[in-house]
């Protein structure tokens, strides 16, 4: 079995991770080539097949001859290597050298890079050679007047930067959902996705209990990377899944703003059955059935089979429009839905409580937000209004270590926010239960009661 | 069916619910229209609730003050379930466990190692998004309490298998003749697992790691992540993570943190102002009425002057009520009262949960060579070219 | 050398720490006897002389006769032990007993308390023997039947929990601010010193640049706490100290509240030297020179000393106030303070800007609150009033560590929030140049730049 | 006279004073009346800053473009000083720095200890507050640099006294000889330190440790604070700690937080349903053009209907600006604009130091015993009693 998320596989989207720590999404064609700049280029054939996941790296020999253009400066043709597996497992300083270090650095000062011997142009000599990043690395070790009188830590700094800079590595994995926030967030595109993080999308996945069988209401401002997240969660990328899940999209805008999912490896068939979209407008003032009624009949079978030429066409084309609005009207007023899940700028008391009247009883409420301020706003709204039930604001951060055995230690410096999530449930107030005559009060203490529980 | 992986619309005779109280105290039922819901505040008969939609309020008239209770029925969802469970129960809290889910790419493709399976809260929401889930308990007693737990809740039909096992000893492998919900038929002697996904919840993962290769699946890349308390932990899970030809190592710790809706009231300088003008006024009138007083009295004797004076001259504690009383002091005022203007504010949990655990992900692709199957197709569509 | 601040003294307040982990603050009176309820008593003469911060042990033997009434319980009367000197260094499980432990408790499932053999009532005896605490330990580890089955993890709480129960050991420690605030927090008066953390606090006096000569304009709404922490850092608990560094602390009530500088160890003479109190309205409508001069006038020396009797004392009361009166309107209209600190619950924007008009130029400005959103609310006010510069949020938050070695890892729980800073400096705009015709387009640009500056 | 510990009110000829030109970019110049401080803005004169008052905003009109730029001069701090250190220098940041005062008590009593110097923005913190602080640099290069830069900043007359060693290998007993900045006098051969706290930020405490009995205040509790990056440090330090008793062993990590003040638009759904109904009519009158156009050409060539037919039914692009624009769509808006509405927000940085260092404190009472002077106190109040 090789499934397009376990394999390479041809046309599909791919991110690629280079040695920079940076990454770039591609589109795998047949015969194409990728050029990584700096990290040099590869044939899309030669990789195809690989496990996702894979590590390559480029090597150049006699025979190397073809070459592509750059991606970043145009003009600029990199020549196309060819590629050896790696094992993925990075080579420790002591198995590059056997090296000594120094317990501190007192004997270094200030010497900048004098002490490389090799000069850059030796270095692009070697590079042109077919020599592997590894054996280059240690060739510019050896180089390296004062390498030994660095500390441990300072040496591995100072490999690290020298990787990044010569390695011919890259990695194929697969463009899962998190992939492509990390690739956006690397790119600064950071306001594009609501300042979402991971951990704050793995969190609204399963508070939101979104499940493959489920149908959920959404807004997503984030031009389809929350519906890409949910996609994968309810599908795993499988475009032949027998699940029947739904996610309906509604939008503030005339079109939906999707574009993210052309990164997905979703056909476009598998996202018109999975993902309906719908105005504000259209939701909230949806069509009447007799509104549609009165401006379209549709015709039987054999019928519309009977008209001719441009008359028929015209048909089918308003047969589609009445089957759109007849979907408008079920997504509007008929579905109740499994959960509400939001990433949207909109005023939030103005929009979720409204949106809330579809979604049914006991099902979850989630409201990703930037911002804490908007949420404890919203949360004081629905805190006064019986529909919902205990509404919290919550904050997830995931802080990374370095993982050098001897040197663990959280990373100095991350990114910060990551945005914000409230969560609730939808619930069905009781009537208010009419027994003896001093129901008016047992009315107020109805509203009181119920605050006081959801508080403790 | 399962209660956890189906919507349902109506509470009905022998579902599985939630009965939400309060935030702290949530408790499982098994809706049986002969049975009845005990609070302290009053009893709920469970045929009230049945034929309801899921999600609705209960209300009933407490006996000792004739108000109303009100309790929420819910339907199970593995977050729900979490919460219900006891605190002292150690368990996988929500922020780690879709941290670890999101990190493992779990969804209908994942077949899923758990081990162990503790209170089997983590259980529950693999057991909602994967294709199949392995769990693992070497503790005899806890095994039974999941083994019942997940058949229950309808987990055991659907995608669960539990085996009792110390698989840091014994590895992973499920046998014929194992303490396992496994069914073997007459031909099978093992289970195939092919895990491509798994969870390490173990004192000592380092021992278990080893034994992982002959149950992972080999034909894609392959997820793990071990859930440690300790630093220590850690630091032996990486030596033997290397050794085990496992990369792209990371750990992290996740922080998630709740906060309270809460509101503060604005008083503002001029209001405080004001207040203590009228504290001046009132007491500057005082002063002039004992000083009436005190005129009154030299008139009878002049040795009193010194003492009454004293007492005019210095501040004293003022005594009246003062009438201007903007911030409501000495009254009790609900947070939110409508005749004083508030703030919004947040206000973080008083104990926080600082420290889970540390998460170390790993990952292995034990079959690295190229996919026929992929590169036929490959040389189909360049002879098609050609 | 023995100062009060490095030794235990007579008639000092101090904070004592049981096994607990629960403190309690005691006044050492001559001849006094201290209980400690279930921990025991102990007579304060023992302890004096002694390093603050030494731990001691009770004992009792048969020379024990004195008791003392329980401070929690009335008329439950403790015996008064003697007390020997602990080496502070607290023993570790293998030193106490070379027992064993499991890898995991697996052989150990709810079996309760029934496997500890002795009775409540044998340590109760065994307690009112002359025993030493560890001693008492170690007999009930050897008492226990499946002791070596639990993990060390287990073990380690086990004895804790036990240590906590019968050791009878205090700490006698300095009452320094960061003592009183956390046993504030232990006695739950959180919302009473306004959910203040000892972090924060140390932030506050860094970012304020408190230092022994400075005169700083405070609002402390905490009773005393913040005033207390800044006499800390400014004179050290020397009640001698020449320094001459001043608070000048405005309150919105009639009367301030310091009641928690009653714990200090600072003289009366200490704290009317370097406090100066006034209410709001005295501050921002002070009397003017003139009105109270209009009021009385001071005698000369001579004169005043040939008033006779009554009219005499009545003179010097006079004076007093006249003093005051002239000290009121020091504060309120001539001082340039050397920072703000503050902590008030009042409104912030329309308190701080008007305490702000009378700190110098270039001085830090330091709010505390235990919310965010109101320090917000108070940076956008700032932020567009030119005579702050660079207003800041700020949060600080301590994790504690779990310090057992081969265990080590964060607290699993800790204390929620401790506050938030603001921070600015008080600087002091531009006038507006004018040179050119075109005064207005620049006084515009002006505003903005400044801005713009204070962004970046 | 330092200018860290004197208040100054006016900017005089020769200050050392700090200029501010935005949060991240904050310069020290000495004041001399012939200099001038350059910007890429513009260049401004010292003669225009002395006489004004600390604080003080100086505007200049720009070359460029005559508008005009300001900076502010400050007087030093402590932690202005830390802002204006180039990043890249690895110091202790004010939350750390703050807190390990805090918790070492420092103040006029305190006698302190630092080891390393560093870049010494750390030492400027301590020199404010303590009585003396003695501070030890490993590296000669950055012993000069900090020797000189105490000298400058009027801190080696008041309380600072920094010594180059390497206190791992040598101790800290400062004597005749050592490259410091004490002056012995004849009779003196080494220095009687005394500290009540310390400081160490050095790779490896556990060797400094061992040194600290000797240079210790023997008569109270002292306190040590060791500041490092990696756990195992952490680990190797707890041993020797304990080793040498040191007790009430506490390690902690501070997490500090700035935040930005901002602002969000207040868009209501009703406003973002007007602009659609707004969109939608606009459509409907384009739609309505077309078709009076279409009935012109079907007029004349019936087989054209179906394309021009196509594009009304289906859903166009707008092309028509829409006028109803409640939130500014397509315009560059400035936060705050008051044609809006707007909600304040908090923004955390964009990249915040996530962990600096680990914090080990650890305390040590050298003697024990009694104090007599304060058992003499006690007996002479108890004959008195008698």
């Amino acid at each position: 079995m090789g499934e397009s998320w376990t394999h390479i596989t041809l046309d599909q989207h791919v991110i690629i991770r280079l040695p920079s720590e940076k990454c770039k999404i591609v589109h795998l064609r047949l015969n194409g080539s990728i050029s990584l700049g700096k990290f040099g280029a590869f044939n899309v054939n030669d990789v195809i097949g690989y496990p996702l996941g894979s590590k390559f790296e480029i090597y150049y020999d006699d025979e190397t001859t073809e070459d592509v253009e750059d991606s970043k400066k145009k003009n600029n043709r990199i020549a196309v290597g060819k590629i050896r597996l790696l094992s993925g497992i990075d080579k420790k300083l002591e198995q590059l050298n056997g090296v000594d270090s120094s317990e501190n650095n007192k004997e270094l000062i200030n010497l900048g890079n004098d002490i490389q011997k090799l000069s850059t142009a030796d270095i692009e000599a070697l590079k042109k050679q077919s020599v592997s990043s590894d054996e280059l690395i240690a060739k510019i070790i050896e180089s390296h007047g004062s390498f030994k009188k660095k500390t441990a830590f300072s040496q591995e700094k100072y490999l690290k930067r020298k990787k990044q800079k010569f390695a011919k590595e890259f990695t194929v994995d697969y463009l899962s959902s998190a992939s492509l926030l990390d690739y956006l967030i690397d790119k600064g595109d950071i306001q594009r996705v609501m300042d979402m993080s991971e951990e704050s999308m793995g969190l609204l996945l399963n508070l939101g209990n979104i499940r493959p069988n489920g149908t959920y209401l959404c807004m997503d401002e984030t031009g389809g990377l929350l519906a890409y997240f949910m996609l994968e969660r309810m599908f795993g990328g499988d475009n032949d899944s027998k699940h029947t899940g739904k996610i309906v999209i509604v939008h503030e805008n005339e079109h939906v703003n999707l574009d993210l999912l052309k990164f997905s490896n979703y056909s476009e068939e598998f996202i018109k059955r999975h993902i309906v979209t719908i105005s504000l407008l259209d939701f909230f003032e949806a069509p009447t059935l007799h509104e549609i009624n009165s401006n379209f009949t549709p015709l039987s079978k054999e019928e519309a089979f009977d008209l001719k030429g441009g008359k028929k066409n015209t048909y089918y084309r308003k047969l589609k429009w009445y089957k759109i609005q007849l979907e408008i009207i079920k997504c509007a007023t008929e579905i109740e839905y499994d959960g509400l899940v939001t990433a949207t700028t909109l005023n939030l008391p103005s929009v979720v409580p409204k949106l809330s009247e579809r979604v049914h009883g006991s099902r979850p409420i989630v409201c990703f937000s930037q911002f804490k301020e908007t949420l404890l706003e919203l949360s004081h709204v629905l805190y006064d209004d019986l529909r919902f039930l205990a509404p919290s604001i919550l904050e997830t951060r995931c802080r990374p270590y370095q993982t050098v055995r001897g040197k663990l230690h959280p990373l100095m410096t991350m990114r910060g926010g990551g945005g914000y999530l409230l969560w609730c449930h939808r619930v069905i107030p009781a009537p208010e239960p009419i027994e003896e005559p001093e129901g008016e009060t047992a009315a107020a203490s109805q509203t009181e009661n119920a605050k006081k529980a959801r508080i403790e | 069916m399962s209660y956890f992986t189906e919507y349902k619309d109506v509470i009905q005779e022998g579902d599985l619910a939630l009965i939400w109280i309060s935030r702290d105290n949530i408790k499982p039922i098994t809706i049986d229209v002969t049975a009845t819901f005990n609070t302290r505040y009053g009893s709920f008969p469970h045929k009230d609730m049945i034929g309801k939609k899921y999600g609705s309020q209960i209300a009933i008239r407490t006996k000792t003050n004739k108000k109303f209770a009100f309790i929420h029925v819910l339907q199970p969802t593995p977050e729900l379930w979490t919460l219900s469970l006891p605190h002292r129960t150690q368990i996988v809290y929500t922020p780690d466990s879709s941290y670890i889910m999101q990190r493992l790419n779990c969804g209908p493709s994942s077949t899923v190692i758990e081990a162990g399976t503790g209170s089997g809260s983590f259980s529950h929401a693999f057991a909602r998004s994967v294709k199949q889930l392995y769990t693992f308990e070497f503790h005899p007693v806890r095994y039974e309490q999941a083994l019942k737990e997940f058949k229950d809740h309808g987990l055991l039909e659907e995608n669960v298998i539990i085996t009792q096992r110390d698989v840091c000893a014994n590895g992973f492998t499920i046998k014929k003749g194992d303490l396992t919900s496994v069914t073997f038929s007459d031909t099978e002697e093992s289970v195939d697992i092919g895990a491509n996904a798994i969870f390490l919840d173990l004192p000592s993962p380092w021992d278990a790691i080893p034994h992982l290769d002959e149950v992972i699946s080999h034909n894609e890349k392959v997820g793990l992540c071990c859930f440690s308390p300790c630093i220590e932990q850690v630091d032996k899970t990486l030596e033997v993570l290397e050794k085990f030809g496992w990369t792209n190592v990371e750990m992290v710790e996740i922080q998630g943190k709740q906060y309270e809706s809460r509101r503060q009231m604005v008083r503002t300088l001029d209001d405080a102002m004001e207040r203590l003008k009228d504290i001046k006024k009132r007491k500057l009138e005082g002063v002039e009425r004992r000083k009436r007083q005190l005129e009154n009295l030299e008139n009878d004797d002049g040795n009193i002057e010194d003492e009454e004076e004293k007492k005019i001259l210095e501040p004293q504690p003022l005594t009246e009520k003062t009438k201007y009383n903007p911030f409501g002091k000495g009254s009790r005022i609900r947070e939110g009262d409508s005749n004083y203007e508030w703030k919004q504010v947040t206000k973080m949990e008083t104990e926080v949960k600082s420290h889970t655990s540390y998460l170390t992900f790993a990952f292995k692709t034990m079959n690295k060579t190229r996919n026929e199957e992929k590169v036929g197709i490959l040389l189909a569509s360049l002879s098609k070219k050609k």
